[in-house]
């Protein structure tokens, strides 16, 4: 039977390190698949087992020992034990560390080496999501003997093994023979990295590439899904793609003003000239997937006619002039065209200014220089950031801080999700952007291929269960 | 039976007719000239026989060439003919030869291509073919290119490709009127004596009578398409029974009738004269092409040191070899050369200083009439503009009398102040030669520097020109510097003469003084060579 | 091009008239490009559509009696895009043109009227630029201030300056030995002033040829910098942002790729017959050739 | 001749310095940090100012030039800032695509362009001549990605002759790589044909008229043989300076086409080096890009002198 496949990915990771950059690329590549961690992110969201077997966790909620497998082996061959875990860890956590996500680690007080089956994690504090922290990319666990080396020639416990990278090209990874669980079917993975829409549907189309798990597919979704030859999957990510506000900045400060662009807003239309039509609309910062979700779209409904009202309610009759910095995907360039208009329509003149990545990280996200910008948030169950001073949003409400410092020690899950409606309706209410939709997963893979996730709960292409049904 | 028979030959290209009931025929070892002015058919004539004519040509009549009609052989006949039994020679030796192919791979090409000799024998003949026009192998290897030849050089180059086949007959159209005057000659004895070795028929294309009368046996003379007259050389250059004829050989003969007696150096000095030109030790240079980066050769001296005198209402010639540096020198007068050392004082004005108003003062003074009455106009101004130009120094002077000098200076060149409103391109080359005189002159000159001023100009126009540059001479005491390397043209107008070699005077003196009994052995070759149609009558 | 291209004698406008409307490739340039300049015109006063508005509802539709080229991913009316974008192309590739002459024309004559250093400073710069394709100064210039019309046009009218310094040099250098030039020369009149008088009106031809050929030029430039989104950035509607738009969608609406590909070719087609039939009719050389 | 080779090279190397102070000096104004970019938006100021120290960015401008020109030299363009892997490698990999790509579009350009204007030369003034020169003049007027798209949609969509896109490595042989790239190629030689064969046309038409060829008629020459022996290389001398303007064009369109056919070239790289702020992969791919157009167009100068007999002695 088959047993090679091709996928297309957009964006090459810059390196193959997912403990040291936050680029998704790179976990589209190796998680799962070169790199596990304690725990893993199940298809639905869900924590499961991963190098570590099994867990206890003390009355407290302060003390986690992982009981971890036994004959895993790293595939440069050395052997995998718990002080591997232990450097991971504190390596991670390090005053010098280069971890994009190092606030996953924040409450880790320390790591103990029990045995070397058996680690001992000790936080400052109760943290019910730790266990599901154990779970990202940037939380896999490396060896020292290889950690500085991994960015270039990845060396992990995965069931695949790093093969090659051709620059702007591909990279290939094979089999993993000495994998310490089920073997997985395919011999052989290459990702090929296609960054356009225009470049992926001819790719796909002509078979060079069977399989591509975040589509860039944009308006030829309809044809594709009407070839019998290709499944076509829509799944939700973690992105919320919201009309990023200024909070601090005149006249965004002023919630009225706020609120009037939210009533402004037709999410149905931005979804349909987002640059692919899909996408499910949000009233609020969580993904409609999350259990804990809230469907706040009816805050400020679509009304046009009231937004200009509380726009001369705020003292602007005649509407104002704003900018709109778009980065580069199409959901906002294109959609930010379509908002560009809507707010149009009641008066807000919006300047496009379209800005590549890294003047957007510098000008908007570090030196929070904007009025309004549109962004896709897309690490999973980020609410949190609301809560943080420096954000690029400059918001600040002590209520929703309140709301989440509960959240942090509260470890009982149905609590939990109540504390997460109650901060959704928060930031849903003051209106702190324009919420608009959950960005839509769109993979599309020869109708012979199974195995593939359907959403996209972390961003990770899990090929552990992949295989060719012929 | 005549070798080339040509009946009744017409042509018209395009819609236009060129050439009309054309008839002419020569015999093996016979050398036929066609003279006529400029656009007279001539050169189309030639082609035809070659049937090298340009796109949208139509011709009628017969050209009947050793027993081939011309008009009608296929293309592959014409080009087994060509080169091999027809040669041809044009006018332009710079670029009659392919610039990027060697002299030997272009004269040994005709052979092997009608031959089918090996590469060694062709290049052999080839070889065999350069002694016989003067350029022997040991000196001008075949690997040479053609830039690296002289003009006169080239032309021997041209004629060994034409002659290398031993063609019956050979066509020469102008094959001297690009060359210096001592070249010139050498080239005639050549073609001179391969007509006589190979007994070769000769079809000689010319607008020199000087050159036909010593070379050709008969003589066709051309105007507007059609040959106006024909007939043995000698008989009909003397008798000149053809009006047109006459016309043509009055005009090469012409001397333009002066009012004063000539005013020479001597008779001025000795009256204690001030001259109105002193040039004293005169050096110009050019600096030399850079060769790599930094290194720069010692600058190339085009004049080198010469000082002479003009004299108010004095015609002083200047006479040499192109390249000597006549135009050099002219231009250094002028003031659009600084000179390298030596003084230039005109009107008592130091002009080799660079002192800019002594320059802009002299130059009120000063004009220059250049030999292309084609090149010297901006073609988009108006005359009016054009000849007023040199008014730019005195901007004292208001618009309507600008208009009013134009208007006098056009008419003391013969033409009407009418002609002001009209463009260059409105006029023939004649009377945009009287234009440019009459820029000359709006602003009342006291020395006029004429650069070839009738070296482009048919001999009847030519003729024309002289008579007004002397009449303007005596009516408003003008001096003129005459350069031109035209010695018959130099003996009719002017009074001293400068002869110039590499950058210095070689000899000077009284105009008949020099040219009849020269003292220095280059005015001798000079003059020797210079076609001379009385003289080569007087020699037949 | 030789020193003969500059003798075109200004004959009677008449005459000229006759010979231009007998140049096929002239009349049709002419048409084409009038065609082109009064769509751009018009779209000031009239478009079929309002632009601004986004009906996405009414998105990709094809060529219909109501929208006659179709409408675009926003439902946008495509006729009315085109219209509106020629205006881009033609402003972008006009300043740009602009900008390489108002610089390379005087610097081009500057460095034939003095010669020397200045000359090698000239040649030398131009070599520089040269070496750098539109693209990539265009890179470059959009790395540093964003991407934009502006910066396309810089980047253009960059790449522009040595086509026309050149031109302008090499036409100059062949008037300054000519002898009408001496002539004035001989009047007093300084290099500025020769410039002005005689080099300019002779080498306007010259300049004009290659106005219009940089012209076609710069409009492809355009929609390749577009195209690549280093040009027009939206909701500015370009040619070649609206292929930048279409290029995804093709095989579902492939009315959005073909029409603005055809206002390209149609429009630098246009461009281009204008120069070869300008360059004919003022290049009397070439006439008598034919 | 190694006078006038020495000259031009001397030219070369100089105009490709200034070209490096330039490039260098534009990437410097370059807005956005390198190493934040690197560690995402998350990430903390530390690990920012630590990785900035690690890459070298807080020494002198004038310190770095000398360090990156130096390295130039010797061959070592530095460590990519997004991929840490050194440049040259990087460089090395992708020019393996770009230039394969060029110089096919090349070849393409020259086999399709040359005869096609000597010929419409010979038979000018004919219908041959005439359609030829039409349809040259849409391929002038047609933007090379937008015939690309076309291309792709014809070839490989419908027809599924050749590869959509996307480059599968030398590796798998010379045969894959070369289809991948003959639809690029293609895309870009076309357009430039049409402006060479019309240059080659107008080149052999003035030589034509030349004084020369009507020596070499009048040697008995036949038609067929004065284009092929006389007028073509006089011809060549404008059509090689052409040729030497359009490798730049082409250098330009490789970047644009690399990115309608995904091909992982210089082109790609250089728009992804910029997007992540990879300046030292932005600055020395410019560099080869210039100095790849500076030395086509000093063998263009050198050939000149192959061509033409008369600079050789310059
Ligand atoms: N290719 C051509 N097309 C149209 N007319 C031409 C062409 N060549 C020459 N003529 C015209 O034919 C006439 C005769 O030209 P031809 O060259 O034979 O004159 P010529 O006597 O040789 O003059 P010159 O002494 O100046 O060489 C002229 O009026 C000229 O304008
Ligand atoms: N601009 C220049 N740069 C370098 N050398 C020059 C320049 N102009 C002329 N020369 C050289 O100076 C010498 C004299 O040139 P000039 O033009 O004065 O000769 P001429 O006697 O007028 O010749 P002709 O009769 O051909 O007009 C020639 O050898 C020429 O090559
Ligand atoms: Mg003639
Ligand atoms: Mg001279």
């Amino acid at each position: 039977a088959r047993d090679t496949l091709t996928l297309g990915v957009v964006l090459e990771p810059p390196h193959l390190d997912p403990t040291a950059g936050a680029a998704a690329a790179i976990d589209e590549v190796v998680y799962a698949n070169v790199f596990e961690g304690l725990t893993r992110i199940g298809p639905s969201g869900e924590v499961l087992p991963a190098l570590a077997a099994s867990w206890d966790i003390s009355e407290d909620g302060k003390v986690y020992t992982f009981h971890l497998r036994a004959n895993v082996k790293f595939h440069d061959g050395t052997g995998f034990d718990a002080d591997d875990v232990k450097f991971s860890l504190d390596r991670a956590r390090a005053d010098d560390s280069v971890n994009a996500q190092k606030g996953l680690f924040a409450q880790i007080d320390t790591v103990e080496v029990v045995d070397p089956a058996t680690v001992k994690v000790t936080l400052k504090q109760p943290q019910g999501s730790f266990l599901y922290n154990m779970g990202w990319g940037d939380a896999v666990i490396v060896a020292p003997e290889s950690a500085e080396t991994n960015k270039d020639k990845p060396v992990g416990t995965g069931p695949f093994r790093f093969d090659n990278w051709a620059k702007g090209s591909s990279i290939t990874i094979v089999r993993n023979d000495d994998y310490w669980g089920d073997k997985v079917a395919l011999a052989k993975a290459e990702f090929r990295i296609i960054p356009d829409a225009a470049a992926a549907i001819p790719a796909l189309l002509s078979g060079d590439v069977q399989c591509f798990p975040f589509m860039p597919v944009g308006d030829a979704l309809a044809q594709i899904e009407a070839d019998p030859r290709f499944t076509v999957v829509i799944g939700a990510t973690e992105g919320e793609t919201i009309l990023s506000t200024n909070n601090k900045k005149p006249p965004f400060d002023n919630l009225k003003v706020r609120q009037a662009i939210a009533h402004a807003l037709n999410r149905e239309e931005i979804i349909a000239g987002n640059g692919s039509g899909l996408g499910t609309p949000i009233g609020t910062h969580f993904s409609p997937g999350n259990e804990a979700y809230v469907d706040l779209t009816g805050t400020y409904p679509y009304d046009p006619e009231k937004a200009k009202a509380l726009l001369a309610a705020a003292g602007f009759p005649n509407g104002f002039k704003a900018t709109l910095k778009l980065p580069p995907p199409a959901y906002a360039r294109d959609g930010g065209q379509v908002v560009a208009s809507q707010l149009r329509a009641v008066g807000i003149e919006l300047e496009l200014i379209p800005v590549e990545w890294a003047d957007w990280l510098e000008q908007v996200f570090k030196n929070k220089d904007y009025d309004l910008t549109i962004v896709s948030h897309t690490e999973p169950n980020d609410i949190g950031i609301y809560a943080r001073k420096d954000y690029y949003f400059n918001y600040d409400n002590p209520d929703f801080d309140k709301v989440m410092a509960d959240l942090d020690a509260t470890s009982d899950q149905a609590k939990r999700n109540e504390l997460y409606g109650q901060a959704q309706r928060i930031i849903a209410e003051d209106a702190v952007n324009g919420y608009m939709f959950q960005l839509a997963k769109v993979g599309v893979w020869d109708a012979k291929l199974e195995g593939m996730w359907h959403n996209a709960p972390v961003q990770a292409n899990d090929l552990t269960k992949v295989r060719w049904t012929e | 039976m005549a070798l080339l028979a040509i009946r009744d030959l017409g042509l018209t290209i395009g819609r236009q007719p060129i050439l009309k009931d054309v008839s002419l025929a020569i015999e093996p070892g016979e050398v036929l000239g066609l003279v006529g002015e400029s656009g007279s058919g001539k050169s189309l004539t030639a082609l035809s026989v070659m049937r090298l004519l340009p796109h949208g040509s139509v011709t009628s009549g017969s050209i009947d060439f050793a027993g081939t009609e011309i008009l009608a052989a296929s293309e592959a006949r014409m080009c087994a003919l060509r080169g091999d039994d027809i040669g041809m020679v044009f006018q332009e030796p710079m670029t009659a030869l392919n610039p990027v192919k060697t002299i030997g791979e272009q004269i040994a090409e005709g052979i092997r291509l009608h031959t089918g000799a090996s590469r060694a024998e062709a290049a052999a003949r080839a070889a065999q073919m350069m002694e016989r026009v003067g350029l022997p192998v040991a000196d001008f290897p075949l690997s040479r290119f053609p830039h690296q030849l002289s003009g006169g050089q080239r032309q021997r180059v041209v004629i060994a490709i034409a002659c290398a086949l031993n063609p019956r007959l050979l066509i020469a159209d102008e094959p001297t009127t690009a060359l210096d005057v001592t070249i010139q000659a050498q080239i005639l004895d050549l073609l001179r004596d391969l007509v006589r070795e190979r007994s070769m028929a000769l079809l000689l294309i010319t607008h020199d009578l000087g050159v036909v009368a010593g070379m050709a046996d008969r003589i066709a003379v051309m105007r507007s398409g059609e040959i106006l007259d024909h007939g043995p050389a000698v008989p009909l250059l003397r008798q000149r029974r053809h009006p047109y004829t006459r016309r043509l050989a009055e005009a090469s003969a012409h001397v333009p009738t002066r009012r004063g007696a000539p005013i020479l150096d001597r008779a001025a000095r000795a009256e204690a004269r001030r001259p109105l030109l002193e040039v004293r030790e005169l050096v110009v240079q050019y600096p030399a092409a850079r060769r790599g980066l930094f290194r720069r050769p010692p600058p190339f001296r085009a004049v080198r040191g010469v000082s002479f005198d003009i004299y108010s209402g004095q015609t002083m010639a200047l006479v040499g070899e192109s390249g000597c540096g006549k135009s050099t020198l002219a231009r250094t007068i002028l003031g659009l050369q600084r000179p390298a050392s030596g003084t230039l004082v005109f009107d008592g004005l130091d002009i080799a200083s660079g002192d800019g108003q002594a320059i802009a003062a002299a130059r009120r003074e000063l004009q220059i009439v250049f030999q292309d009455p084609y090149g010297s106009f901006n073609p988009r101004h108006r005359v009016e503009r054009l000849v007023a130009e040199p008014l730019f120094l005195r901007p004292e002077l208001g618009r309507a009398e600008k208009q009013e000098r134009v208007a006098r200076a056009l008419e003391a060149v013969g033409l009407s102040a009418g002609d002001a409103a009209k463009y260059p391109h409105e006029f023939s080359g004649g009377q945009r030669q009287r234009l440019a005189i009459a820029r000359a002159l709006v602003n009342r000159p006291k020395l006029i520097i004429a650069d070839e001023p009738v070296s482009a100009l048919d001999v009847s126009i030519r003729a024309q020109i002289l008579d007004l540059l002397s009449d303007l001479r005596d009516r408003f005491g003008i001096a003129y510097l005459f350069i031109s390397h035209d010695l018959s043209v130099v003996r009719a107008l002017c009074d001293e003469v400068l002869v110039m070699r590499q950058g210095e005077f070689v000899e000077r003196g009284p105009v008949d003084e020099v040219f009849d009994r020269p003292s220095h052995p280059y005015t001798r070759e000079l003059t020797a060579a210079a076609p001379d149609l009385e003289r080569a009558l007087a020699q037949a | 091009m030789s020193d003969l291209a500059f003798a075109a004698p200004p004959t009677g406008a008449a005459t000229f008239l006759r010979r231009a409307l007998r140049n096929r490739s002239f009349v049709t340039g002419l048409a084409i490009t009038a065609l082109v300049a009064l769509v751009a015109l018009v779209s000031f006063f009239w478009t079929p559509y309002d632009i601004t508005h986004l009906p996405v509802a009414e998105r990709m539709k094809p060529p219909s009696a109501s929208n006659l080229f179709g409408t675009d991913h926003f439902g946008r009316d495509i006729f009315s895009m085109i219209m509106i974008g020629s205006r881009n192309s033609i402003a972008v590739a006009l300043i740009a043109v602009g900008i390489g002459m108002g610089i390379g024309v005087p610097l081009g004559c500057a460095a034939a009227a003095r010669g020397g250093w200045l000359d090698e400073a000239v040649m030398r710069f131009n070599d520089i630029v040269f070496a750098f394709p539109a693209l990539l100064s265009a890179i470059m210039i959009t790395a540093i201030f964003g991407p934009g019309a502006v910066n396309a046009i810089i980047a253009i009218g960059i790449f522009n300056i040595p086509v026309f310094a050149r031109v302008a040099r090499a036409g100059a250098l062949a008037l300054w030995p000519r002898e009408f030039i001496m002539a004035a020369r001989v009047a007093g009149k300084g290099a500025a002033r020769i410039t002005v008088e005689h080099i300019l009106p002779n080498i306007v031809s010259l300049l004009l040829v290659q106005g219009t050929i940089q012209f076609a030029l710069g409009i492809l430039a355009e929609a390749g910098l577009s195209y690549v989104g280093l040009g027009a950035q939206p909701p500015m509607p370009s040619w070649g942002r609206m292929l930048f738009d279409a290029q995804t969608r093709m095989m579902v609406a492939p009315h959005l790729a073909l029409f603005p590909g055809f206002a390209i070719v149609i429009t630098v087609l246009g461009l281009n017959l204008l120069g070869d039939g300008l360059r004919d009719l003022l290049d009397p050389r070439l006439n008598r050739e034919r | 001749m190694t006078r006038y080779a020495l000259n031009r090279l001397l030219v070369g190397l100089a105009t490709l310095l200034v070209a490096s102070v330039i490039v260098f000096s534009v990437m410097e104004i370059l807005p956005g940090d390198p190493a934040r970019l690197m560690l995402g938006i998350n990430a903390t100021e530390d690990a920012v100012v630590a990785l900035r120290q690690q890459m070298g960015l807080d020494q002198p401008v004038v310190l770095r030039y000398l360090h990156w020109i130096g390295g130039m030299v010797v061959g070592d363009l530095g460590r990519s800032y997004t991929y840490s892997v050194p440049v040259l490698e990087l460089v090395a990999e992708r020019a393996a695509v770009s230039l394969p790509l060029a110089i096919l579009s090349l070849l393409l350009l020259t086999v399709v362009a040359i005869p096609v204007g000597i010929f419409a030369a010979a038979r000018r003034g004919s219908a041959a001549d005439a359609a030829t020169m039409a349809v040259s003049q849409i391929g002038v007027a047609i933007p090379n990605f937008w015939f690309a798209l076309l291309l792709v949609y014809l070839f490989a969509v419908w027809l599924r002759l050749v590869p959509a896109g996307g480059f599968p490595g030398w590796s798998a042989g010379p045969w894959p790589g070369l289809k991948a790239l003959l639809l690029p190629a293609v895309a870009l030689a076309l357009p430039q044909a049409a402006i060479l064969s019309r240059v080659t046309r107008s080149a052999m038409i003035d030589v034509l008229g030349e004084d020369y060829i009507r020596t070499a008629r009048a040697k008995g020459l036949p038609r067929a043989q004065v284009l092929w022996r006389h007028a073509l290389r006089n011809a060549l001398i404008p059509v090689l300076t052409i040729l030497g303007l359009q490798f730049a064009y082409l250098i330009a369109g490789t970047i644009i086409i690399e990115n309608v056919f995904y091909l992982p070239g210089l082109g790609r790289l250089i728009f992804q080096a910029i997007t992540q702020r990879d300046l030292i992969v932005v600055e020395s791919v410019v560099m080869l890009l210039v100095a790849s157009v500076i030395i086509v167009n000093l063998i263009v100068d050198l050939s000149y002198a192959i061509v033409d007999p008369r600079l050789r002695a310059a």
